[in-house]
């Protein structure tokens, strides 16, 4: 990334926020489908209280940005989404450290990194019909871009196409993790809510890096 | 939407007020973390018993606390559980020399957030364990690892630790006794309409006018199958089916029996659904010792009910029997 | 119709069976006259307390049978008066050297069953006597002759009598108090939606999606005017407006307040309405001293809520809060 | 009438039973509109049980057997309908005595009877939107029509035609008296459940006379 990796992480995680709170309704119903409704309600509250406190966040630097980031959604965010999203945000904090420049390979290991944490707080892997279903193919495409030395505008426009995609074969899996998974087979035919949420905020982050 | 609701966002600081209101002298709302808790806990002698979840199952857990029940409840909003910190305050703000045990419904958002909460609280010198609770058998255990859904029989689990730590028991004993009415009860319910919850608006999903959800959990979240609606008879039966043969309870058992009802079925129909599964049960030997007919563990305004079975010993059915005191009063 | 129901001309005694097998030590169910009574009455030494109704208003009647309570109630099908003869056997089996007090909601069929009934029992030379009940400040008194209509501020008065029939008194000072908690009670009800008799098993009137029935009773019947569907305080300020000129309750008062569903509504909206009725009352100079939130006279699965005030004194207080022991209960 | 009143009396009795049985739903309905649609079930059930200890009844003469037919309708049937049914009933026997024949200036006298039976026992009158409002008129063109000499089968045929027109004008009627009279002004524009029951059970006992 660039020097003022500060400034990035912030548009980044203001995009992430204001994605969440701007789509309530959407996640909201994703989740009714086979879920308990609550997603979209669960991430609009526990961002808004972080653009609340927007201002006020520990900036020292990158690692710890994420980090208070985290601790916020951890402590708002109710429901599976709390723990999960705090998790993330919590471990990129932690694999950004103090560096005060964040390189390509770096926000890839973040990533890499939130994507461990969850797996370890949801006991999930890829394949349950999570989030986690949008994350890696995410992750392996920014990855693979960033490789093939585009620039980040382009590896994101490339990495959000990838990330719909994951996001909409979630429809064919089985919910194995989470609230779904009550409904066995009926889980299928519908999206995971967290992947397709997942897809639409990587979108947004496309769409506000390019400007 | 026909509820009576204002602002959606507030409609769960806006109930836990109104409890407070009407329990001024007995409870205490901490709104910062959803707490309601009793007046006079942590008491040193006295294990506190906490309970949390997300809202929507009124009068669980909210409405419970009380003598010989919970000694605080700290519910996220509705459907989801609380967000870690408050369990990690309330834990904290009840902790007593003698611990705090955490009842946690098995939900993969509870059990994650009291786990943090509890290592948080830990790791400042507080004695606290978890005692997780997985009675539905609508979920078959093996296929998914995060295993059987608590339910209304939690109802059970709660009322035996809340007298036992009333009359002095200590946190390994609680957990004891915990786990021991937890493996003896199983529950499953059944869904005639869907729930709303305010801050959705409209049905969680959709129903057709014959349709039943079966094998139905307390999120509104669809059951394990959608099936034709029956008589009140042939629901209680095929309700029994799944029940019976679980754990398996047997000829010579004596068990408590709970018909609860999941928010929107009047107890006159709970009644009528009562009456066949204590004469089935009777018919299979199995013995009502104790007997359980209202509101326990709802889903919002969901018209349905759900059946509980909890094979009784002495130990069980003295700490069932124990005087409790709650907020909800019926007369 | 979404319903627990086998044969709907079954509904209620299946009901009633449920109750009497859940309730097998402490009530006697008399199928022939829908009769369900304490194992223990009547006694020599007391009052019988008597309700009957029509059913579909569970728990009451049938639900609150017990010590402190009523010693037997009858009810009849499903919001229609119970028979003459069910009044008339059941003041036979109830009646007490002390005498017999029935206790009857304002309406011609319930008054005509119970009048009838009593003079049938006099004429054997029981002793008995009726008391009526009229609460519901949303039917003018002057412009009908039946008058106001008795809802769930009958609570008020069964539990004020069970209370002092329980302590000794006899029947002309339970016709004193029953009359005087009567005097300072009245109610006033709101339905969010229609009901479902069994029998009928459609709505039995039509509301759209963002209207209400204001000023509603509890057999089904259409409300004093349909409203648009508003906030649940400005239901609740509009239901005061209703209620509190009426007495009127003043500043300096002490009342009970309840918020009592109609059946489909569940307990977490109840406290949201509690709220602001309690908030509003402090602004008034009334203050709360005793709080109800339950149901307590319901209109089968009606979603809806009505709210009650009894202006309290100290001897209404103290057979309030006097022990009580009910079928119904919670925890 | 003739000689065999009592045979005319039970065919009459069992009409209005058995109308009552097969219009449950109607009267129902009826009931519904503004009141709490148990009308049709407590009828139906009350004369269900006249009809099952049909044969039992004692058929002394005339009054008795209306007077028999009453009680088991006053402790049968439920709501208002019961008393007021049952007492209507109850007065016509007590009207009939123990005449063994029963004159058309007695028939219309033991229709009075039941009129000021109900009215005392409702605390009603003719106007209150009640069933009173098409028994009082067709007792008045009975009255008539046999007093012009008609035969009993053509004054039936008048009876049950003015009944039918006064059951409906119950519909621009403000109820006073009974569960619509709560609803007040709203009670207008349907007819009364109780006038509308008499007025089909006039018809079919004037159709079974015919026959
Ligand atoms: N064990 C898990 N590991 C990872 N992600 C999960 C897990 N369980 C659920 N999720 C994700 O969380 C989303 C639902 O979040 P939320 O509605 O907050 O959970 P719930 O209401 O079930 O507690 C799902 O769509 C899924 O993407
Ligand atoms: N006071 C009264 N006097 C005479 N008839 C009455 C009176 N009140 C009601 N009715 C009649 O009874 C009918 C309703 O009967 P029913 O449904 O049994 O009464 P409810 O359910 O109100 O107790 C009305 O349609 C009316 O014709
Ligand atoms: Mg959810
Ligand atoms: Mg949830
Ligand atoms: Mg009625
Ligand atoms: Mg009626």
């Amino acid at each position: 990334m660039s020097s003022d990796a500060l400034k990035q992480t912030e548009l980044v995680v203001r995009t992430i926020a204001e994605t969440a709170v701007e789509n309530e309704k959407y996640f909201g119903d994703l989740d009714a489908v086979v879920g308990d409704g609550d997603f979209g309600y669960s991430l609009a509250r526990g961002f808004e209280k972080l653009l609340e406190g927007w201002d006020a966040l520990d900036r020292t630097d990158v690692g710890t940005f994420l980090k208070k980031s985290g601790m916020t959604i951890t402590s708002r965010i109710g429901g599976t989404s709390g723990p999960i999203w705090g998790t993330a945000f919590l471990r990129a904090g932690i694999a950004a450290g103090d560096s005060a420049e964040i390189s390509g390979e770096q926000a890839v290991a973040m990533l890499r990194a939130s994507i461990d944490g969850i797996k370890a707080r949801g006991q999930s892997d890829v394949g349950d019909k999570t989030l986690l279903d949008a994350l890696v193919p995410m992750a392996d495409t920014l990855e693979q871009q960033l490789k093939q030395g585009r620039s980040v505008a382009d590896a994101l426009t490339a990495t959000a196409a990838a990330t719909r995609e994951a996001a909409e074969a979630t429809k064919d899996m089985v919910a194995r993790r989470g609230r779904a998974a009550y409904t066995g087979e009926r889980s299928k035919g519908s999206v995971d809510a967290g992947a397709m949420a997942v897809a639409v905020i990587v979108e947004r982050i496309s769409q506000v890096w390019s400007r | 939407m026909k509820k009576f609701v204002n602002d959606p966002k507030a409609f769960v600081p806006e109930m836990l007020e109104g409890l407070a209101l009407a329990n001024p002298d007995t409870l205490r709302y901490v709104p910062d973390y959803n707490l309601i808790m009793r007046a006079d806990a942590p008491r040193d002698d006295k294990v506190s018993i906490v309970q949390g979840s997300g809202s929507g199952h009124e009068p669980a857990h909210v409405m419970v606390v009380g003598k010989g029940m919970l000694d605080a409840a700290c519910p996220g909003d509705v459907f989801a559980a609380p967000p870690m910190d408050y369990v990690y305050e309330t834990t904290k703000l009840l902790a007593s020399p003698k611990g705090v045990l955490l009842l946690v419904n098995n939900y993969t958002g509870d059990r994650m957030a009291f786990d943090m909460g509890r290592e948080m609280a830990e790791s400042e010198g507080i004695k606290v364990k978890v005692l997780t609770i997985n009675d539905d058998v609508a979920v078959k255990d093996s296929l998914y690892t995060v295993g059987r859904r608590g339910v209304a029989g939690n109802f059970f689990v709660l009322k035996a630790v809340g007298a036992a730590s009333e009359q002095g028991a200590g946190l390994d004993e609680l957990i004891r006794i915990g786990t021991k009415v937890n493996d003896v009860t199983r529950s499953f319910g059944v869904a005639l309409t869907a729930c709303t919850p305010p801050a959705k608006g409209s049905p969680l999903f959709d129903l057709g006018a014959d349709e039943i959800e079966f094998g139905v959990g307390i999120h509104g979240e669809p059951g394990r199958e959608r099936r034709k609606l029956s008589t009140a008879d042939a629901i209680v039966d095929d309700m029994l089916e799944a029940v019976v043969p679980d754990l398996p309870y047997r000829g010579g058992d004596r068990v408590a029996l709970m018909i609860n009802g999941l928010g929107g079925t009047p107890i006159s129909e709970l009644y009528v659904l009562y009456r066949r599964a204590h004469q089935q049960l009777a018919d299979r030997g199995i013995t009502v010792g104790r007997s359980y007919v209202n509101e326990y563990c709802t889903s919002l305004d969901m018209a349905g009910a759900s059946l509980t079975l909890v094979r009784l010993d002495d130990e069980i059915d003295r700490l069932l029997a124990a005087r409790a005191e709650v907020a909800v009063r019926v007369f």
